[in-house]
Order: C-alpha cells, then structure tokens, then sequence
C-alpha cells in the first residue's frame, strides 16, 4: 500500500482550484502602489491542485480520522459527548457567521443579548456572580481566573506569591500558575483520592494566593471535604480556584458557588457539548463571585432596558487575553444546547454521566485495577498494572489495541499519581449497548494480554498506519514537507 | 431527556448492576451543604424548531455582512470563503474528534496539521509553525513570552501602530512575568526604525506589518536595529494574505511572527474562533508553545505523523512548559488549509493584488471626496485611514443605516483621532460597491454648510 | 478553466498521444454544416464570489418560510426538518454518488434504501415499497398504469378531491395507452363511496387520503366497491406523516398507495426536487416501476444489499419495462430515512397529533372570525378549507404583506370555489403564529362596512 | 466481522431521537378531532433510536460507498464529473430551499427570474426556441418529448404509430416510446458506429412520429451524417428527437437545434453538473422548436419586462408529467454552473471531455479491445472480449476487479450492441494523473486475467463485502426488514 499522498505531491504548476474574480478597478501598474522592495520575489510553495483535488484529499484524510460521530470515545478528563447537529445550523446562521466583531453596538443587539442571556444561564448554574467568555478554552480560563486572583490581591495591597496544586491536578494548571508569575506548590492527594487536608494545611499561609482544585477531581472522585478545603483556603485569605473542567458531573447538583468556589473556568467544548475540532476551537467561561467582579477582563457584556452593550469602562480589569469577545461560535452553540435542555435536562446530563461511569466502573473491576474504588462521578481511573506485571503489557498497549476494536482508547497515563491509568469518560450520551460493547472489547483485551500478548504489543493492526515512531518523531524532527530542489 | 438516550429501564438495570437503589445514591458523596436544594432558575427549555427559531430571530437582529457591506477590518477580515472550505473542514469526522492522542486512528487531522505547518511556513517565509494557537492577538503574547525565554531579557518595545487589542494581550502575558513592555509612537502612520528604541535588556522588538493603520512598515530596518543589540524582532501580522504579494517577514529578518488566521477561510464569527498563528526558526522550535505536529514512520516502514517535541508542553512539563495552552483552534487550521490548497500560489498572489488594487481605488476617490483627507502617505495594504469631516463614529453609524459597516473609528484606540476612519476594502467588494459607498458618505458625511467653518481642516 | 484541471502543458501532451495536433482534430466526425461557427451568446462568466452573489439576491427577493409565516400547503409541506437529516444526506460520499451498480462498493447507498423501503412499508402499511419515483403525483401516474396492466383493464375512475396536478398527471400518464379517466365530484368535501361509479372495466378506483381539502375520506368504503368489481383500489397522498396518527392505507384495503415524500424531511424547494413514493402488494412488485433494493449475501455469507428484480426495467426489459424511469430520487429518500430514524414511532406520531391538534384549534378560531366560514363538516388531518369573505387571491396577497403565506386560493383549481382558501397548520406554527394570523386576516379580510352588503353570505 | 447493523437492529424501545415540541394549544380529546375509526391501532416498526446513534449509522454507511468525492467514476453515459460545493450552498439558501411552490408569483420572482435565466441560457446552447424544466430526469424528459411529438401530430390531424429507436439507444428511449403508446422500431448500427443510414430509410414512412437519437450516440461516437438524418426524417414528416444524455460532448460545439433535431431533452445532472445523490433526484430540461412550443407542459415561465410569471393559459399543453415547476433545488446548481463557466469555458467542457476520453482510448487500446477504433467524443466503449476468449474472465469481473484498485467501474455490458461492452467516460474534470493512475490499474487487471485470472473472477476483495449474491436476491426476494414475532 501506498502512502496516503501529502497535498503538495498532488500538485501540478498551473493547476488552479478557485474562481476569483479578476480586478474591476483602473488598471494601475503596481509600482505605483507598493514599492518593489516591499514585494515577494518568490511565491510560496502552496499546492497547485484542482478543486476535486482538494474534495478528495480532504474527504480522504476525514477518512483517515476517527470522531464522535463514527464511535465511542470514551477520553476521560475530556467529555466526549454527543455534538447535536442543530448546533451546526445555528453556528453558521449568517447573522453570527457573517457578523463583524467591530460592528456597532447598536447592529449588533442579537448577538450581545445571545451572550447576556447565556451568561445569566451560566451564572446560574455556576452560583456566580459575573461572567467573561473572552478565553478561548479552559487554559485560557485559568489564565484569566489567576490574573484576576493576583489583581485582587495587588487591588488590596497584597503580595502573594504561591498557587496551590493537587497532585492529580491536569498540567494546565502549574502551567498556568507559572504564567502569572507564582510558584507552584504541590499538595498530595490522600488515600481516598481526595486532597489530603492535613497537607494542604500544612502549605496554605499567608503567600498562598490561591488553591487550584478540580472537583470532581481527575480521579473522578468529588471532593468529599471541599466545604472545609474552601474554609481553610479562605481563613488563610486566598482564593479558591475550580478548574470546571468536570463540571459535567455536578450541573444542577451542586454549585461550585455554593461550594465555596470564588471563581472557575467552564469548558463549554466539554459539558456545554461545542465540539471539539480534532484539538479545537473550544469556548470558555469563566464565572466570578461579586468580590472578583471588578477585575474581569474587557469588555463585560451589560445590560440597560432591552439594550445590550459593552462594557469597556472597567479600571480594575485584567485587561485582554485575546481579541475581540471570545468564541462568539461555540458561545452560539452552548446556548442553544442550554435552550435545549433547561433545568431538568441539565440536571439529568450530570445524573446519567454519573451513572454511565458507575456502570463501566463496575463492570470493568474484575479485569482491571481499580485504585480508587468508590462511587466515582462522571469518569473514574482504571490501571493496567495487573496487565503490566502479569503479561509485561502496558496501558498503551491496551490502548492502542481498543483501536482495532473501533473505539477511542481513553485518556492514558493521567492522572500522573496512578501507575498506568486508564482514565475513562463515557458521558451522558452513550447508550448502554455501547457500553457493553465496550465492556466486552476490555474484557477480550485483557484475555488477549494473557493468551496472545504480542497482539496486543504490536498493536493496532487494523488502522491506516501502525505504531508510530515517537520516539523518532522527536529526536529527527520533521515539522513540515520541503519542496525539492 | 434531549440527547440522553438511557430509557427508564436501562437506567434501573445499570443501577442494579452498579449496587444501588437510585441515582441519588451516586451522590451521596456530595456533602449536604454544597447541595442545591431548588431547581436552577433557568430559561424554559425549548424544542429544536423553537431554539432554531429563536437564534434566527437573535442572528437576524445583526448587522452582519451580507446585509451591511463591509468596509471594515481592523484585525477580522471579509475575504470571500470558498464554499468548499467548510463543506470539509466541518464534515463530522474533523469537527466532533478530539486532540490526536491516538495517533494511528487520527492520521486525517496529523497530516492535515503537517500540511497546514508548511503552508503557513511557505506563505510567512518562515522555518516552523505549530498547529495553532487560540488567535493572533494571544499569539503575539505568547510570541513576546518566548522572546524573554530565549533571551533572557525582560524587556518588550512595541510599535503603537500595532493592534490596540494585541498590544493589550502583549501586557497581559508578559507583564506577570516581570517583562516591562515600551511604546514607540508611529510618525505619519509608520515606526520608523529607531535604534534608540533597543539596549542590552530588550528581548524583542513587536512591529505590526502591514500594520493597524494598514502601512507596510519597514521591516528589514528593525531586524537589523533588534538583530544588532541581540534581540529578537517579532513580526504582528492580522492578514497574512499581504504576503500573497508582499515580502514575507521571514525574509524580512523576522525571528518570530505571530498572526491572525481568520482570513486564510474562517467566518468573521463576531470576533471567534479565529485562529492564532505563531511561527519561528527551527533554532527556536524547543521554545514555541502549542502543539507541533511531525512526520515518522510507522513499525512497517510507511509515512505517518504524530504529535511531537511534547515535553515543552503543559501536560509533560507542568509548571515548566512553555505554555499552559491545550486545547487550541485545530479546526480553524484545518480550514486555512483547505483555503490556501484551493487559491494556491496564484490565488493567494490574486487576492493580495486585488485587495491593494482595490483598496488604492478607494483611497484615490476619498483623497477626492471634500471634506475628506487620506491621513497617511505611507504605502497600504488593503486598509487605510480617512479623516472624516464629521466625528468619525458618527459617521459610521450613519453608514450603517445605508447599508455600510463603514469602518473602524479611531477614537476609540487612540486619542486625538476622533475623526479617523480605518476603512478596508478586500477582494470582495467591487468597484460598484465602492462608488455606491463614496456616494453614501457623501451624503453622510459631506460637510454641510452650517458646519464647514468649524471642521474643515 | 473553472473546475478543469487539465494544464496547458498536459494538454499538449494529451494530444501527442492520441497522435493528433489539436483538440479541433478531435471534432473532425462533426459536418462542418452543423457546426456553431459563432461564440455561445450567453450571460458573462461570473466568479465564484459573484455567482454566489447574484444568487442570494435572487433567493432574497422570495417569500419564502423563514420570511413569510407559512399556512401554505396543497402538496408541499412545511413540517420541520432537524438539522441532522440533511447534516447526514448531504454528506459527499452520498451526495455525489452514483445509481449502486457496483453494490459491492456502495453497500451505504443500498442499505439505507432497503431500511428506507421498510420504513415506507410500516408507515403506510404495505408490503413492498420501491427505492423512489420523482414525486407523488407521477408516482400515482405510474401507480394508474401499473394497476391498468395488473388488472388488463382501461378505466380509470377519480374522486376531484386528488390533488388537481396529480389528477393532471395521471390523465398525462395513461390517456395515451388509451386509459379512459373518469372524474367524481365530491360532496361537501368527500367522496362518498358510490358502487355505481365502479364496474367491470375499471382498472382502478384513485381517492386522496387524507383529501386535497384535509378531509378523511372513507377508504374502506371505496376498497370494498373497488374489490367487489375487481379493481383495485389506489390510495394518493401528499403527507403520509398522516399516518403517524391514521389507520394506514395498507390497513384500509389500499392495493396501491401512490404517494409524496416531501413532508419526510425534505425542503420545500420551491416544488423540486421532491420524493415519489410508490407501496402496493407483495403479489405486485413485478408489475412495480422503479428501482428495488434487496438483501442478499455475499460469496464469505455476510448479508448484503443489490438492486434487484431488475427485469421490470428499463435498461433490461426496455419498451416492455414497467415503466422508463431511471434517475429517481435517491437521495431524498435518504434524507426520508434519516427522518423517520430520528422521529421514530412516537415521533411521527407525535407530529401528526400537533397537526391535527393546532389545525383545530385555527379552525375553530376562523370559524368564529365573522366573515369566515369552514366550508366542509368532514374530520380534517392538517389542512382544511376556509371561506372568505373576500376573493381568496386578493386575502392572499394581503396576507403577504402581513407577513403570512395565509393558503392556497382554491378558485385556480375548481369552479365557484373563488372564495376558498385552503388552509394548513403544521406542527412548526405556534399558537402565536396562528392568534397573529387571525388577526391579520381579520386587518386583511373582515367584511369592510362599505362592502358589507354585497359580500356577506 | 460482523455485519454493519440495520438501523432496525440499533433500535430501543422507549429511545428517542427527535426534539419535537409539545403541543401549544387547548387540549381536546383526540375523538373530538378524529374519528377512532380513522385512527391507526398499532405504531409503524420505525427505528428506536436516538440522535447519535442516526448520526453513526448513516456516518458509517457514507463510510460504505463510494462518490465522485472519493475517487474516479468512470461511468460511461453519467457524465460522472465534479459537483462544485459552490452549487451546495447556492441550493441552499433559504429564499430557494424554504419557498413553497404556490408562493404568490409576485413572491417567487426571485425564483422565476432565475428559471427564466436559465431557460435564456440553455436555449442558445442548445439552439431552440422553446423550454420547460418540468421533467424531473432525462427518461422523464423523454417522456414530455414524445407526449409533445404526440399533441403536434394530433393537432395536425396526423395519427403516426411509430418510434424508431437506434440499437444502441439507452432503454429509457424504447421505453418511453411504449409509455406514450408508441410502437418501437429498433434500426441497427453500422461497421462506423453510426445509425445505419440505408436501415433508417428502409423504416421511415407516415407511420412514423419520432426518430429518438442520442447523439454522440451510446458509442461515444458523433453521428457522422446527423444532417443527412434529419433530412429524410423530415422528409417522411416525422420530428428529430434527441436524447441530450451525451450533450457534454458538444457544447460551445455543435448545436442539436442546428443539427436538425425538433426537441431534446438535457440531463442536468449530466452536463450540467448537478449531483446525482446515489441514484438521484436529477433535473432535466427539455427544449423545443418554434413549432412545438404550444404543446410545452403548463406552466412555462415568461416575462413581460422585468415582471416573470408562470402561464397556465396554453390549451394546446400536453398537461403535466408531475406537480409544480420541476427539480428546482437542482436548476439552481444549473445555473449556477452555467454563469461560473459562461461560453468559454462550456466550450472547454466539451473540448477537455473529448480530449480526455481519446487519451484513455489511445492509452488502452494495446491491452482491451475497442471496437470502434475511431476518434471518440467524450467516451468510448471497449470491450473484455479478448480477456474472456483468452482468459475465461468477464467483463463483471474486470469491473469487480477495478474496485480493489479505488476505482469505480465503467459501465459495462452496455450498449448491448457491444460484447462484454466497458463504457469509459472520464469526464473533464479528471486529471491526467488520475486517468494514467486508471490506465495502469486497467492494464495491471489485463495481466492478472493471464497471471492469477482466479484473483480477478472473485474480486472483488478490499469492499466491505465481497462478490454479492445477485440471483438470490432476485429468486428469493427480500425487499424489507421484517420485526421479529
Ligand atoms: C481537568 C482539565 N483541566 C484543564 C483542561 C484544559 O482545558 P482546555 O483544553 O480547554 O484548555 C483540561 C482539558 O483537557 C482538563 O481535562
Ligand atoms: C443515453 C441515456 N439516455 C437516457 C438516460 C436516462 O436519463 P435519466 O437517468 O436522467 O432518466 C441515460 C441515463 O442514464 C442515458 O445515459
């Protein structure tokens, strides 16, 4: 078998795959309008290929892909669920598609009510009190959700310097931290898979700006005791900080708000069902108490009467992160799916996650380790060391192998405190056959590991390519194709 | 329920298999206190023809592009967006899959993404690109980030005629850090090259090109200037279709550029998704942010591509990575892609001389219009400023209610030039179009008698 | 040129290896008589942008469904279409496919046809349903000719309730195989069963169900006479989302159902392309027109799909084919099929009960609106014919103007009927559309105090 | 491997897929509205199913066809050319895919207008005078034609009984002519391809209403003596109609109206790029002479300055052969294909379909028959003769075998005047890359019919499923699914 051809072997000089118009302007000699030295002297080497060419390689390489649409992927920490198609019409409906970032307020009531009405939704749910969906996904979120904690603090004359992590925290989170200039202290998670109290206590003080926490955590556990963390964090005068990302396991249930939450980042590409893009764009909401209000970034969407506005006037912001308001798109797309659902419909996403997780988890205890082994909420973390020791198979070999049996493998090798964990998600939208379905591939996988071990190292056999060459990738990197000669 | 597709009876077997009596029992965990203990106070949930109907509704209440015709640009451009570029990019298999982790099951998007790495690296001149970023104005922040890693320098000097809003995000993603960032003030619409501007503590020096005014600067000058005191010089751009016909940064002397995509094919989307691009030399490839997507080979010997360099990234490095950036805007990449494969090299130079052709059309008949002054000498792009006899703001808001977005009033970013106008003109808009605008601000915006002798300058 | 890729160069080598010096040469078989020795007069080429451009502002200057609120329906129906069904259809690989003469390769095409006859069968209630026709009224042309060779007879008898188009149709379809049609005349909206209509030469006896005035007829009845002379009874019609809520045709004695699929997610498309649908007996399906999709097996035993009973066609049995159609309407019976896969049984059901529930709660308002009358006592599915107190076209044409597609004038079709409207509800129009409705017509319609004299009735 | 499931087979009951309202107004009982006789006692056996189990199914059965999208589709007569996604959009827009077809005429102007357009267009392309788009595909078209030929002979008083129909004519023509009552008279082909001139004269006389002739004929072969045809047929007072399936070969060329012919039909999904959806909808316009004009079907589209209407007043109308106007949907991509080429490049069409079906007979001629080894139009029949005498294998089997090299196969085993008949039409669309990618798949199958003959009987072997039971199917129909018990 050949391989599947870059764009740039299908081209041929000359080639044309548009219909451009030609100018209808006084012909001027272009000299006359930009001085040579300012021109290109030679053109880039972008494909000379025919429209069809272009259909074809693309329709091919969306064949050579594998997404929600096709099957179950069941990618812990990530949410994969269902991305209803009426979204889609919504999403390009000329009014949004069409519609200029710079347009007058006054032109663009439509669209400012959309983000009025989905904040009011959100804040709701979230039990907050302001709302920006400038970050254009959940990193971005945090990013803002620190640089108002640390302009909080310089607003009160306050120097504080660490942000705290759990050690099953998602990278983004130091990350993060590091961005806005803290140190990053790492607190241990106890043996029920939640934070250990006792350690945490013993790091929070008068530097600690914030406590970063994700709840339920990437354990899939929820924080038994985040009542207490939230008055311990909040005694010592710092911030509490929900990484949303799971917020698919609590709509309705619980309020991080009410949880003593000061602000949060929501995934709208995760719970709020934008899809994901194959990485992306996804949308972001972060959501504040009143105390943090102030420092929101520009511009805040307001409200007078029946009129929708921006609200530039905001000394105490952040500032930007992004131009423009966010992922105006996906924000389109969340809203209709809150329209959708309403109360009772968001209520019984989180119930039926839940449950989903709980079935697998269940099902799947006799084949493969369950560290943490209790009601987990809407994804919990198996590992493949029994695998690993018994059969010298590893969790990446398990995953690569759930391939040929049609399923995304899920999330692999994180959260970082369990040994070859297998982090999956099934979500709300999955039907119990897939489920089985999926029960029965792990199963079968892990008699395979027993009886034909081999099988499952070298795989996946029944995809486009086979394993992969990381370690070559990286070491001999090859980050784009080069025209010869 | 809507998109839930457990039936009662499915629902009491799963809690049968799980042990439990009720879903309640699944959240006994929740400690009572952290209950909600009412119903959320939403919207009353809507069928699919009442949500469709009612977003229509809001959509229809915008002055989008195809009922106001557009003349404004300022950082998101109206580029005609050939049908085929979404008809692909949006097909189910690219839309609803996630980041490649998997890589053998996602060779579509990886090569996609390789693909998209060189074109962007051809059209900029440039050495390597990642897979995106979340959009330019943040790819300039993190652009300025990388600049201080790789120098060790805390010190930023940026060009006023650099997007007010990047210029913004620049102070956002660097100040933190302890970076202190300089303004250079543009003369007659351009950051004439100053060595001045530059010591030993600069880190980068951030020049916009064509920049916010829509003047090509010059950039060969600041490379050398940044080049000889050890800095970087960093390349804004808002439209890299200029350079379809203009020099590319990379052979301007630029070490890192940072981007806008939205024009190579994605929807003005009222300011998002849009699609941040960052660029470099490979020297640099171990400093960038983002996912990098390369080519390997599989255990049989054939081409295949895999995420790659992962150990600068948030989920490998934690506090340490380069950036915190995850998810970012693949689809918006693959889009470019799909847009720069069906214009080409010839398509891409089209545009680019159509919207200088244009756009110099325009400024001729403004230049002639009373009342009306170009407010720049510097050559353009597809954007320009007009001073207007009236405010500027009030001007395009008549415009608008005949039939215009008219442009972007300066007042806004920059004081003292309330009576600017940035007006753009792209490949779209035709000769008629334009005459038909001309007409109309002259009726909007002409100087009327009673008027004359207090605003005519 | 647009969308040929051939190069010059290519070009040249081309013909180098056909051994030939120009493309000319190519048409050298062509008598130099009847050559076109001038260029095409045709309209200028537009590019794409500007195709696309003149284009919507044609589309802009109708009224359609999204403009105009619709109680419009005679045959063509606004029911609502989720936005999946044509996410899926459309799809390229569907799209852009060909008849499935290699079934190997396009088990998909085939598949969704076999699943689409059946749900056509469940939903209808009969025994075989083929692959398409072009739409309803041709299929009941054919559904006319087919029962004219089932039973070797050479009369037609239909009620003036049919769809006037379809009745022209099938006049069109067998006049010229020397079919005799005879027309009845309902009674206050039915056609009553009438033994006397029917005898031995009469090949088939064609009623609408429900009727083009929204009326039920009574089937049985008119299958007990028809059988009692052995004809067979055909059954037309243009919603068969009737029948998510009524007894079936196939329950009610239908030996042929003849029917339009358009309301089965299919857009309006200003009447085309829509979808014929054509059920009858087991007993039948040879004498059946059109493609027919089977399940089968391949040579390993996996179950597969082919066209079958290929011998009725054309392409086999030529002038002794059951009919001459070979294009059909493939894809909009996709499209059926994702529709009814997604509304299920309690779907249909559920969209004919809106029908029904909303179309009487208008009637009765309309019935209390002075001026207005419902013109027949008869049980109505979704639509219902109103008499105005001014001629239909004038309500008409002033309902536009409100904002209202308000019916159909009933006096283009049938004689004395100039004050009729034929009036529909589907389950998109809300209790508001129809209030807002009634309003209007009571602005547009109301008996005028000077007119009052001469037009009350 | 397990078969890909029906949509029956995915069902649940109680599941939903549907987002459908509630009812809005005044409850009443059901009895008050419907009698309960009238009412259906038992649901219809429809799928259980929901949203995304849809979307998965018909995402995979998409995933189980092949479309011009993917690869090459040779098939002779189709006309399998590109469908720009240009005209998807186009057909798209609201004010044509939501307006009902009894819009006020003063509402639909829009719509008339661009029917009138395209009317304008196709009736200089194809020299006539009059036009309708009523018929919804190219044997429907066939259909009006005749009926037409019919109402002009009966309104001379003439009663002809006669259709002659070469023995290369598609099926659909004899077809029709039985449709309209007619008589068939098959006249055979000669040693050129060509009509048989001397055959054609011996058969024409008064009884002869139409002769149907497909031009370049099914052969892919321009009738050399079309005038001389239209002469003597004329002569016998009997009207040229032409079968407009083959008109890609000749546009910008040759006019049918110039080349004698009375009235012809145009598959738009043809020549005029329309997709053809898997076996349709289609479109097809019919044009006319001068003295066939009364008898077009009502409504024809006229205009009167720059007002278009609809005209039912034409009492000499055959009637109608469907309801409303035509395949609309489609008559936008028409046009839309029309003005992005314009004369220049419906010119290039021609010259490029011509040029490329030569190219691929000159480059298979070594390895396949052809029959008729002369300069062809924009196809040309081959012939696996020589592989069945030589090789035991048929021309099924090569067609079979094309599909394990990505190809579609050509039409085969038509015209039925040609043994083991290959229809290659390749279209000007297709690249010479992908035409010599084709050559040398056809000339590796020619070796493997001498090398491995066994591998190409039973191919084909890379299809989702293999050689299909096809006399099974037909002796044992099963035309549905049946629910169990
Ligand atoms: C727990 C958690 N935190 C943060 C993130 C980062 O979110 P995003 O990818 O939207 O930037 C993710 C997403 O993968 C996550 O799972
Ligand atoms: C030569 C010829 N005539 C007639 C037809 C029938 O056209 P349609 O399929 O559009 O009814 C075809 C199409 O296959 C054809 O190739």
């Amino acid at each position: 078998m050949t391989d599947f051809p870059l764009i740039f072997e299908r081209s041929v000089p000359g080639r044309r795959g548009h219909g451009l118009p030609e100018t209808d302007v006084p012909d001027r000699p272009l000299e006359e309008l930009v001085p040579a030295r300012a021109l290109r002297t030679r053109p880039p080497s972008l494909p000379e290929v025919s429209e069809l060419d272009v259909v074809r390689h693309y329709t091919g390489l969306s064949h050579r892909n594998f997404s929600i649409d096709e099957g179950f992927y069941p990618l812990g920490s990530c949410t994969m669920k269902y991305n209803p198609k009426l979204h889609e019409d919504a999403a390009r409906l000329a009014g949004f598609a069409r519609l200029h970032p710079y347009t007058p307020e006054e032109w663009a009531q439509g669209a400012l009510r959309l983000l009025w009405e989905l904040g009011e939704e959100l804040r709701e749910l979230a039990g907050m009190d302001g709302i920006t969906f400038q970050p254009a996904a959940g990193a971005h979120g945090e990013l803002v959700g620190l640089l108002m904690v640390r302009a909080y603090f310089a607003s009160r004359g306050e120097r504080r310097t660490r942000v705290i992590v759990p050690d099953s925290a998602h990278g983004t989170n130091p990350a993060t931290a590091a961005m806005v200039g803290y140190e990053v202290v790492t607190v241990r998670s106890d043996a029920r898979g939640n934070l250990d109290l006792a350690a945490l206590e013993a790091v929070l003080d008068e530097r600690t700006a914030a406590l970063m926490l994700t709840n339920p955590n990437t354990l899939g556990l929820f924080e038994e005791q985040v009542d207490r963390i939230a008055e311990r964090v909040h005694a010592a005068g710092a911030q509490m900080y929900l990484d949303g990302a799971n917020f698919n396991a609590m709509v309705g249930i619980t309020r991080p708000g009410d949880q003593g939450f000061d602000v949060m980042h929501m995934n709208l590409h995760k719970t709020f069902s934008t899809p994901h893009g194959g990485g992306g764009p996804g949308a972001c909401a972060v959501a504040v108490k009143r105390h943090l209000e102030p420092f929101l970034p520009v511009p805040v969407v307001v409200r007078e009467g029946d009129r929708y506005g921006l609200d530039f006037d905001r000394p105490q912001s952040v500032g930007r992160v992004r131009a423009f308001y966010g992922n105006f798109a996906n924000l389109v797309r969340a809203y209709a799916y809150v329209r959708s659902l309403g109360a009772d419909g968001l209520r019984a996403v989180a119930e039926h996650a839940v449950l989903h997780a709980n079935y697998l988890r269940v099902r799947l205890a006799p084949h493969y380790e369950i560290p943490y082994d209790r009601v987990c909420k809407h994804e919990f973390v198996a590992s493949g060391v029994r695998q690993k020791r018994r059969d010298g198979v590893t969790t990446k070999d398990i995953a690569k192998r759930l391939l040929d049996y049609g399923f995304h493998a899920p999330t692999v090798y994180f959260p970082l405190i369990v040994e070859e964990a297998i982090m999956i998600e099934p979500t709300e939208t999955e039907s119990l056959q897939t489920l089985d379905a999926f029960v029965e591939a792990m199963v079968a996988i892990d008699r395979e590991c027993q009886e034909d071990p081999e099988k499952v190292r070298t795989a996946p056999h029944t995809t486009p390519v086979g394993r992969l060459d990381e370690v070559r990738a990286a070491r001999q990197p090859n980050l784009r194709w080069r025209p010869e000669g | 329920m809507r998109y839930i597709p457990t039936t009662p009876a499915e629902r009491e077997a799963m809690l049968r298999a799980i042990g439990v009596r009720s879903v309640d029992d699944l959240f006994a965990d929740v400690p009572a206190s952290v209950r909600l203990r009412r119903p959320l106070r939403l919207r009353p949930a809507l069928s699919d023809p009442e949500v469709l109907r009612y977003l229509a509704e809001l959509a229809d209440r915008n002055g989008h592009a195809d009922r106001l015709r557009c003349f404004l640009g300022a950082g998101a451009y109206d580029h005609f967006v050939p049908p085929a570029v979404w008809q692909l990019a949006g097909r189910g298999e690219f839309l609803t899959a996630y980041t490649p982790y998997q890589a053998e099951l996602m060779q579509g998007e990886l090569q996609a993404a390789y693909e998209y790495q060189t074109m962007v690296c051809e059209l900029l001149g440039m050495e390597v690109a990642n897979a995106s970023m979340y959009d330019g104005a943040s790819a300039l922040g993190e652009a300025a980030v990388m600049a201080r890693d790789l120098t060790g320098r805390d010190r930023v000097v940026v060009s006023q005629a650099v997007h007010p809003e990047y210029r913004q995000v620049l102070r956002t993603y660097t100040e933190p850090l302890g970076v202190r960032v300089a303004e250079l003030r543009p003369e007659d619409g351009l950051t004439p090259p100053a060595a001045g501007a530059v010591d030993g503590r600069t880190a980068a020096v951030v020049v916009q090109h064509p920049n916010f005014f829509g003047c090509l600067e010059d950039v060969r000058g600041w490379a050398e200037i940044a080049h000889r005191a050890g800095a970087l010089l960093v390349v804004a751009c808002a439209d890299p279709l200029a350079f379809g016909l203009l020099a590319p940064p990379g052979e301007l002397g630029a070490d890192i550029v940072a981007a806008e995509g939205q024009p190579l094919g994605n929807p003005l989307n009222f300011g998002g998704p849009f699609l941040g691009i960052i660029a470099t030399r490979e020297a640099f490839v171990r400093r960038m942010p983002g996912r990098l997507v390369g080519a390997t080979v599989d255990r049989h010997g054939r081409r295949g591509f895999v995420l790659t360099l992962q150990t600068r990234e948030q989920h490998i490095r934690r506090e340490r990575a380069t950036s915190n950036i995850c998810t970012n805007e693949a689809l918006n990449a693959l889009a470019a892609a799909v847009y720069l494969s069906l214009l080409g090299p010839e398509g891409v130079r089209r545009v680019a001389e159509l919207c200088v052709r244009k756009a110099a059309y325009l400024k001729s008949r403004l230049a002639e219009l009373p009342g009306f002054r170009v407010a720049f000498h510097a050559p353009t792009f597809h954007e320009f400023v007009v001073r207007t006899p009236r405010p500027a703001a009030a001007v395009v808001r008549g415009m608008a209610r005949e039939g215009f977005l008219a442009g972007l009033p300066l007042g806004r970013f920059y004081r003292g030039m309330g009576d600017a106008l940035l007006v753009c003109v792209t490949e779209v808009r035709t000769r008629d179009d334009m005459d038909e605008f001309v007409e109309a601000l002259n009726r909007v915006a002409a100087p009327r008698p009673r008027r004359v002798g207090g605003r005519r300058r």
